[in-house]
């Protein structure tokens, strides 16, 4: 499941996030797009999804899938 | 009238003298005040003349083991030992000329003194021409550490050392004995053992380099031994007696056994005391157990005064004290008025730390103990060198890397390896954690072959359950 | 009736091997088909033995300089070239070793023998105990390449040797011809330079290691020259006459003058030719100048065939080979219905390249030139070795980082690299160009001191102005 493509935003501009943190947002059912990222260059890190609530059904949490 | 300055740094170490070339790129007017070298411990005293040493070792160990390699050495192979520190005392001599240039290049005043803090902005510098008062907007205190004495024995450069006296000894040692396996501890171990002396390292914990992953501490305890050093874990040094001859050592060992030995020297590596006693901080910054307590800029509770690297908390190494230099620097152009600095704070757990003995260690993060106290379910995996084609061709199959992921999100907690160049290696993994790397990402990484990193890659498979070569 | 597997590879390079590996793990049924060595020209006659030859270069040259390291050596010193192959021929044996221990863990099937495709997925072993017929759901072709003779001289094994003859020499050349300055011709110029022996290399293009960004070539050029090596660029060989005494060689040198010249022999290293020749792939596959078309994942155009590793399309490298391999027998499985797997092809701009010369080289992406060629708005900068404490420690201050950056976005497009230990730190690149870095994570990013690696960190810097130690 880390391999989807980057979420793309309502623009469909590239939304940058750290894998870890697209994990993250990924397990917790979060919309990227509705995140604001804290890093770099605008970059979403963990930081920012770790405390925000999931939006949509929040998917099990997987275990680090195999690439 | 005091001079004005935008920024002083009080100490030139790795801390300081970042800071102050930070502060100078963002057009600060910048001074540094320093009582004996610029460059501080590492350059002078610590980090960079004990890897010369090591250096000295390492070809040492090459040439001996010349015929491993199809070569052929006719006569004797020796060490000079006067040759050795020699070398060493000109690497720290050309790099502290390096650090004056800096100085210069980046047009950073330099007040060579005692400095004291007058107030948190303020200083007066003790030097060879009397008594100067320094001001600045901003004060950066980046005074370092000394090594700590023994309770019961001063060091006394005699027969009880401290690294300083460890790095320039005027004669072999016949039989050493060091007190403490951090890192210090154990290169000047391995260092005097390669060099043909009888060494003993005694631990008070239960294992050698007890920061590092316990995989780690064993490997490197056994392969210490093979080399022929005498390793005592659990064990406590209660006294010593110096005399012309020598020390005797009254030491403890791990059943609670006391028993007298006699050494030729000792060298104390317990610990650092930071350098922040009768300089003034007493009232201006929050202190504990002698350690500037900062925010995670570098600020004290005194506005315009700051500190960095080994006089705050730990970890006590160089590349620390000089990304605080570079984040407090930072963080005070921003308040000057510099509106295009970002600066950011450190993330401790992205800190490696390295030990330069033979085989080298390095590592980054948690280790599986702490990571599994830390409440993390663990995904751990190990990869040995004797499965990487490099490490062997190279004769240097010696040695592992270990990787520890938090099982739920792939995030990777810690990095550990042991084995020759490893602490070139390392920083793979710390660009990975800085990056938040899963393990995905680590394994779609190519690692170029025939290397050691290669071990990387397959320690990270192995964490999966999935390493190729094992 | 043919025995049917769920794959066979054929060739058990480090693509073949890898994908066979690999495929085991995911539970498929594999044999692998190999007609001279278990893992393949890598293994015994490529990537290994050559770094085991550096090797004992290397050493012999720490040993003939230990002087500059305080340390005495009263005799001779002397390579004793029987003595340096055994050795590299005993390190290629063990691995050769393991990867049979390997097959053999994995339950991997081997048939000995010149294998031949009768079709998509089957075909015919003609080994020492005669003609087998294969038959398999997936068949993958990892039949790699061979040394590229010259047009109007081949290899002889005597005189004119290609690498495999010139790593298993017999007698040390006098005096060496090496034509082409690629990886491998570089690689032997330094390690016959290093034994003592007289080497001119012949590069046809303007610099020599063409690939590599020029700042390298150009460093490169001089580091040699000042060994002791002949370099000419911009020259072809235009013939060579080989007999029992030596070899002639007509050169047409840069200014268009053609000479003739001796030489005790000559090794060619002008490129290699795929082994895709009489095996049956004419109809199966797409093919141009010999190599096998296929698509990210390694498909031919044939259902059921899929191809990988120095038989397709470059770069020609082991870590390329033994990925292709993994992303094969994982898109393999998924064909075969596993759905927990996730191949991934691979991102040729991440595939790490190096060069085990001395000094050694290591680069990632886009050279300079490259990335201003594809329109790219470029911040480059560099960090000598010189400005790096560990590399004065080490006596290793010849050397640089560099690194190129997309000004607009931040994207790292190239990293450089030539020097001490670079080979083994290449990989944090790797690693950040694989999460896609920017400068920013890399500034940040905390690199042990000391260490080689803190020149990444500085060329990082540098890229941006801001270099802290030069
Ligand atoms: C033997 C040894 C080996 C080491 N090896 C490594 C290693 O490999 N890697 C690593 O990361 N770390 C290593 N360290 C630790 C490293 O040296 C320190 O972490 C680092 O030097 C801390 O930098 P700093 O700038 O905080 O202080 P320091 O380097 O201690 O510099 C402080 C400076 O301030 C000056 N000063 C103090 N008080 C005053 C005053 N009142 N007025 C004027 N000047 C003053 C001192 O003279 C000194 O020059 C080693 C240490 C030792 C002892
Ligand atoms: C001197 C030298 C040094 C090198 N150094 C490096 C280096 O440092 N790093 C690096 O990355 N790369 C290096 N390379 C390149 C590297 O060796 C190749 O990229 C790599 O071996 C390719 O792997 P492969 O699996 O595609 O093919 P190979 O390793 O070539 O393996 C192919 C195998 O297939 C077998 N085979 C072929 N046809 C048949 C058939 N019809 N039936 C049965 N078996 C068959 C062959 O016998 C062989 O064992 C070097 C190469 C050379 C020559």
């Amino acid at each position: 499941p880390q391999k989807a493509p980057p979420a793309p935003k309502n623009d469909g501009e590239r939304i940058f996030a750290s894998p870890l943190a697209r994990r993250i947002a990924d397990q917790k059912g979060l919309d990227l797009s509705d995140v604001k990222g804290s890093g770099p260059h605008g970059r979403i890190v963990k930081a920012d999804v770790e405390g925000a609530e999931g939006g949509r059904p929040a998917n099990e949490a997987k275990p680090g899938a195999v690439a | 009238m005091a001079e004005k300055y935008d920024l002083i740094v009080l100490g030139s170490g790795p801390g300081g003298y970042v800071a102050a070339i930070r502060g100078a790129q963002l057009g600060l007017k910048v001074a540094i005040v320093e009582r004996e070298l610029l460059g501080g411990i590492c350059l002078n005293w610590g980090c960079i003349p004990t890897k010369a040493l090591l250096r000295s070792a390492e070809i040492l160990h090459y040439a001996q083991n010349a015929k491993d390699y199809g070569l052929k050495i006719a006569g004797e192979i020796e060490a000079d030992l006067d040759a050795v520190v020699k070398r060493s005392r000109g690497v720290a001599a050309q790099l502290n000329k390096g650090v004056t240039g800096l100085m210069k290049k980046n047009k950073i005043a330099v007040h060579m003194g005692e400095g004291k803090l007058t107030g948190p902005t303020s200083l007066t510098v003790k030097g060879e021409k009397g008594e100067e008062k320094l001001e600045a907007k901003h004060v950066i205190v980046a005074t370092g550490a000394r090594a700590r004495d023994l309770p019961f024995a001063k060091a006394d450069g005699e027969r009880i050392w401290t690294y300083r006296h460890a790095m320039t000894p005027k004669e072999m040692p016949k039989k050493l004995l060091v007190i403490g396996s951090g890192a210090i501890g154990i290169e000047f171990a391995s260092f005097y053992n390669d060099m043909g002396v009888d060494v003993t390292v005694v631990e008070m914990l239960d294992r050698i380099v007890p920061v590092e992953d316990k995989d780690v501490s064993a490997f490197l305890h056994k392969s210490l031994t093979k080399q022929g050093i005498t390793i005592m874990t659990g064990a406590g040094v209660e006294d010593i007696k110096a005399d012309g001859k020598g020390v005797k050592a009254k030491i403890k060992d791990k059943d609670g056994k006391v028993s007298e030995s006699e050494f030729s020297h000792c060298i104390t590596a317990i610990g650092i005391v930071p350098n922040t006693e009768n300089i003034g901080l007493e009232k201006l910054a929050e202190m504990e157990k002698g350690f500037i307590q900062i925010d995670p800029y570098g600020r004290t509770k005194s506005k315009g005064l700051w500190a960095i690297g080994d006089c705050t908390p730990g970890p006590w190494l160089a590349h620390k004290a000089s990304h605080e230099g570079v984040t407090a620097a930072e963080a005070i152009a921003q308040e000057l008025g510099n509106k295009d600095v970002h600066p950011h704070p450190l993330d401790r757990r992205n800190i490696p730390g390295c030990t330069y003995c033979h085989p080298q260690i390095a590592s980054v993060g948690l280790t599986e103990e702490k990571a599994k106290e830390a409440g993390y379910d663990v995904k751990a995996g190990t990869f040995p060198f004797i499965g990487n084609g490099k490490a062997i061709a190279l004769g240097e199959a010696e040695g592992f890397t270990k990787t520890v992921f938090d099982a739920k999100t792939g995030e990777l907690l810690g990095a550990h390896m042991v084995g020759a160049e490893v602490t070139e290696m390392i920083q793979g993994f710390v660009v990975g954690k800085t990056l938040e790397t899963t393990e995905a990402e680590l394994m779609q990484t190519v690692f170029p072959h025939p290397t050691i990193s290669e071990s990387m890659h397959e320690s990270v498979l192995a964490s999966y359950g999935r390493a190729l070569h094992i």
